[in-house]
């Protein structure tokens, strides 16, 4: 695989700013009450949401759970109607209808966030059917928790893609745990991959998913085998370094383990390979750095200022 | 308009047709659908005329049957999604309430979910307790879906056909052991597509208003006609959707009758009967002479042996004898 | 008796370790019950206490969760399982429908079915479409099951000391956002067991009946405040069981007030009201002076933006405005 | 394994027989109206229920699915009370409520047939774990058909029983079809005990269904397994010799598939196998044939004398 060039490689850093810059900047909002429900922040996985990204295709598809801000960034939603969607603003994404959890974009082939766990898997699969049914070739890549992986919807999902050669790609963002649960405590297969043998569709790798470069290669591999060959299995590890959401006790890790995982940030992974490749381009980071800073000031003051929803919006779209 | 008498069967499987004819869209996928035929034989042939494309069968798997449709229909596919009886549809409570329902609105209208789910529903087959429900009301309890609960031939092609053609999820409900009943119907009109939320007067009466719905027509029926010996006129007004809940018909008939029984195969508690009951009670309330009746499902599992499994089911009789509670 | 003041969730948790030092067949099983302590904290502390074989953590996984406690049951334990919240039930419907509510009678009485589901419901906290349901009353649609709804930290303590020494499976729902309501309980009675479908005059008043269970009584409360300030007394019944539904105290207030609004939080259509305004209709028909009103959410899923979201949910005023339409 | 004695043998042959001329009764009965509902037979999968059955050891406990006569009658329910279930009558084993599908007795551990498919999986793990719970040295033998491991109850059960480390032998009884779908149409991975690799557990043989001596073995041996490591994926590969229920038109198979396993009829085969190793056997096997056409008989007249239930009855049981 071509390794990807500068300017690839500093769009990619300013997304996984971008979120990280974003998620911060929502976790306060959310302690001022100006965010409300339930607040799953993506910070440590960036690598593999903007690795994912950046591997479709035009036409490709992506669909995840509720830990969806990431992915959100990626496509490219503006942040400020993403931000206003987060405050429950009429300005948001979903009218303020959706919140944290339900950002999606049509337009983008963003299919959502999703907060049943295990309930986006068949929506994936359905998607996959349309591209099969009307003989398209495009992929889906489906995201999910190691936790939703016990879940009898991965079952029947990862089968049916199987017996329709359905263009998926399974991705699991292994992050070692569904909210306390350790993934050795929730599966009797810990190397969550070979499930795929259960299913007779392709067993793919399981990835460093800090490793943003890694990630983006080894999807592409990945969509290009879904393109061909039908559905695949694989694992991005990675860790969330932040709680489950806002207010998790973390009785369940230690300090020390979360230490160990910052450690390998993906964001200074990124950063540092960046200074290796290509001498200079500091001053090209810190530039991004601080754009990002304007760009999150400019998306919460958006945010703010937007009117809530009103008596209409809330009636709207029940039905079509 | 020529029309024909066909079953309720026939009704089915040709609205099914002309909609996968008239729109590549439109494809159907569920357990034995193809090469079985369906196991209520509405879609016999169809694998042959359509191909595998667009008549697949799916394993054991409800949560996905319901649930992949969901994503193909937001993504401009109109699937028809068999659960073969509705008993299995619990399994897919989650895909049907909390995504098939819900994506439209959660979204804020970036997403529509053109799907139908055809299932069966009813006991009176000695099919046990757990392949014995009709719950069609508890789904009916949630926005975002449509319910229909059609009776006749002439209503299930034209009620099919209106589904198919809405862009929002319906729960289409066929009764298991009405698929023989005959009725006549528009044969030649490729377009016959009844309205969604209609409820229809499918006897006129003036003495009391029975309030029904599939299984619940033929009790009601045969009630009106023992009822009509003794010079008592029954209007017996078939709901045909649960959602849209349409009871404007009813309000109007009452006023005239000042007399309401509910006929249903639900059971007891928290059924249609009692929503019926309570938005007559606040519409007519000055109408009334009586209270409204129930006539419904005893508040048992339904068992297998025959002769108790009856007895836990309406009836003429019942509903009969409810009238006259109310008269 | 001492009493004292403590809140639901102080309740919920010394009902559950008294219930679990009385009898060792008793044991915790669902997400996050263990480590993390409950995601609700309701069981903080029971993995030291109980140690792993009785307070067990599951993966996400609740058609087995549900399911394996019927197993469990039918086998001699007595399991309470938790389904985190009852938004999550759906997933778990077959196995709570077709299989706790039906196996006891299905095999005529061989097995018996002693499990308790604790899950909490309710809106209200920008959860969202998927998240936000209070969907009790479709599972009191099914005989086979009971189902809790408790709404202060007595009823908490003494129904689920109830729930888990009784033979019959039982859905126990708590609501989510009443968790630090306070309220006297008996604190050196291990066996303070209330009756099961028992329901409860929570404020005695002569002008209306309000029939209403958990948030509802705290929404009832503040109208039955508002009121007071004009003179009306209404009086407050807390169903606390939608089944066994007990309403003969309501029949009885009835007859005095003459007049009822039903509040609730579930959706509006073939909901509690709805069975509470059919049943005193037919119980308490000559009593009615007023058709009797419901307040419940708006027909919508829920929002995510508070301002709407509290817009779809009932209030005080709402209630006011409803019993004045029946004065 | 000990090779079963000659009256071993003869009592598995007649209980072979007792289910193949019970169930053409109960085909009869079915035609005559006499039963209702659905009716599945067992015909052709005798040598996989008694093989199970005969494995059992003292405290071990046994579920399956709705096709349950066969279990039912290996346990050693009445064949009277069996038959006056299926006739719907008062004296049945569930009192006429349950019918063909819902057989079950609590005596013999034998925890009943289900008609959800996959329904009863999370029972058996539920039972299993009572056995863990009260560290009872018992094994939970939980059937199923090859069209219930598609479904979500199957992934989640297995895997609880791996991580609770259950007593459980999964047994799939693989008749070649659900319905009328074919297990490759239906499952990506038809080699079911591959499934095991996903939860981390054994994976037990595929043996052959149709040899009564082979199940006997295999399923002493998994038992032992369960017994002391844990949870195991087997499979019995078996033929059903009849439609689904009656009534099934039967187009997904040919006549000459059907002719092909007929050949093979487990009781033929132990028949012969039983000749071959005991010279004049032959006696004792036609003695047994009379005894049981008269056991059917009786069945038949006491389930036909046999009340039907009341009122009482229906109401009776719906709370405990
Ligand atoms: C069906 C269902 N059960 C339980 C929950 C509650 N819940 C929300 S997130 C979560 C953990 C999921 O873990 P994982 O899939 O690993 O994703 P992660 O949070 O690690 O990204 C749980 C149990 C839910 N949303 N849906
Ligand atoms: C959840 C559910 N979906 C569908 C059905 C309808 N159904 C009954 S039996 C059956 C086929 C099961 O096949 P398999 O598990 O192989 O068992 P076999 O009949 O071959 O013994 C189906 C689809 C059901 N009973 N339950
Ligand atoms: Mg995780
Ligand atoms: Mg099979």
């Amino acid at each position: 695989m071509a390794a990807p060039g500068k300017e690839t490689l500093l769009e990619w850093y300013r997304t996984m700013v971008l979120i990280r810059r974003f998620e911060e900047r929502c976790a306060e909002l959310y302690q001022q009450g100006k965010i409300g429900g339930f607040l799953h922040l993506y910070i440590g996985q960036e690598a593999t949401g903007v690795g994912i990204v950046s591997a479709l295709r035009k036409n490709d598809h992506v669909i995840t759970a509720y830990r969806d801000h990431g992915i959100a960034l990626a496509v490219g939603m503006d942040p400020k109607h993403v931000m206003a969607e987060m405050l429950g603003k009429r300005t948001g994404t979903s009218g303020g209808k959706g919140g944290s959890m339900h950002l999606a974009d049509r337009s983008r082939n963003f299919w959502g966030g999703y907060g049943i766990v295990g309930g986006h898997l068949p929506l994936a699969a359905g998607i996959a059917l349309k591209a099969r049914y009307l003989e398209q070739d495009e992929v889906v890549v489906c995201m999910m928790g190691d936790g939703a992986t016990n879940i009898g919807y991965f079952h029947e999902s990862l089968n049916l893609s199987a017996i329709w050669d359905l263009p998926v790609v399974w991705l699991v963002e292994n992050n070692g745990y569904g909210m306390g649960t350790a993934v050795d405590r929730a599966s009797g297969q810990p190397e969550i991959v070979k499930r795929a043998i259960g299913y007779g569709i392709k067993e793919g790798p399981r990835i460093d998913g800090m490793d943003t470069l890694a990630v983006h290669d080894a999807v592409s591999e990945a969509i290009a085998h879904a393109s061909k060959h039908g559905p695949i299995l694989m694992e991005s590890l990675t860790y969330r370094f932040e709680g489950h959401s806002m207010g998790d006790p973390e009785r369940y890790r230690t300090k020390d383990e979360v230490a160990r995982y910052t450690e390998g940030d993906p964001i200074g992974r990124l950063r540092g390979y960046i200074i290796d490749q290509y001498k200079g381009a500091a001053k090209n980071l810190e530039a991004i750095e601080q754009e990002v800073v304007k760009t999150i000031a400019e998306a919460v003051e958006f945010a703010e200022d937007s009117p809530v929803p009103t008596y209409d919006d809330l009636v709207s779209h029940v039905y079509a | 308009m020529t029309e024909k008498s066909i079953t309720i069967r026939e009704a089915l499987s040709s609205a099914l047709r002309e909609e996968m004819q008239r729109d590549e869209r439109v494809f159907i996928m569920g357990e034995e659908v193809g090469v079985w035929g369906g196991t209520y034989a509405v879609t016999r042939g169809f694998l042959d005329e359509f191909g595998a494309r667009r008549v697949r069968d799916t394993p054991i798997s409800e949560m996905v049957i319901a649930g992949s449709a969901v994503g193909a229909a937001m993504a401009g596919l109109r699937p028809i999604a068999e659960i073969m009886t509705i008993n299995f549809a619990f399994v897919a409570m989650d895909a049907i309430i909390n995504h098939m329902a819900k994506v439209h609105y959660m979204f804020n209208g970036q997403f529509t979910c053109p799907v139908v789910i055809r299932t069966t529903t009813g006991g009176g087959k000695q099919l046990g307790a757990t392949h014995s429900h009709a719950p069609e009301v508890i789904f009916a309890h949630f926005p975002g879906l449509y319910v229909a609960v059609p009776g006749t031939a002439y209503d299930a092609k034209g009620m099919l056909k209106a589904a198919i053609r809405d862009d929002n999820p319906v729960l289409f409900v066929e009764h298991s052991t009405m698929l023989q009943r005959r009725s006549a119907v528009p044969v030649d009109d490729a377009d016959f597509v009844l309205p969604v939320g209609k409820s229809d007067i499918k006897r006129p009466g003036k003495d009391v208003t029975i309030v029904t719905y599939q299984k619940g027509l033929e009790w009601s029926g045969q009630a009106a006609d023992l009822l009509a010996q003794e010079g008592i006129e029954a209007e017996i007004i078939d709901l045909r959707w649960l959602r849209p809940l349409d009871l404007e018909p009813v309000f109007e008939s009452v006023r005239k009758t000042n007399r309401v029984v509910v006929v249903e195969e639900s059971l007891p508690h928290f059924n249609v009967g009692a929503e019926v009951a309570a938005q007559v009670m606040d519409q007519a309330f000055d109408y009334l002479d009586a209270p409204v009746k129930r006539v419904s499902a005893m508040d048992v599992p339904l068992p297998y042996a025959s002769n108790i499994e009856m007895m836990a089911l309406p009836d003429a009789q019942k509903v009969v004898k409810a009238v006259k509670e109310v008269l």
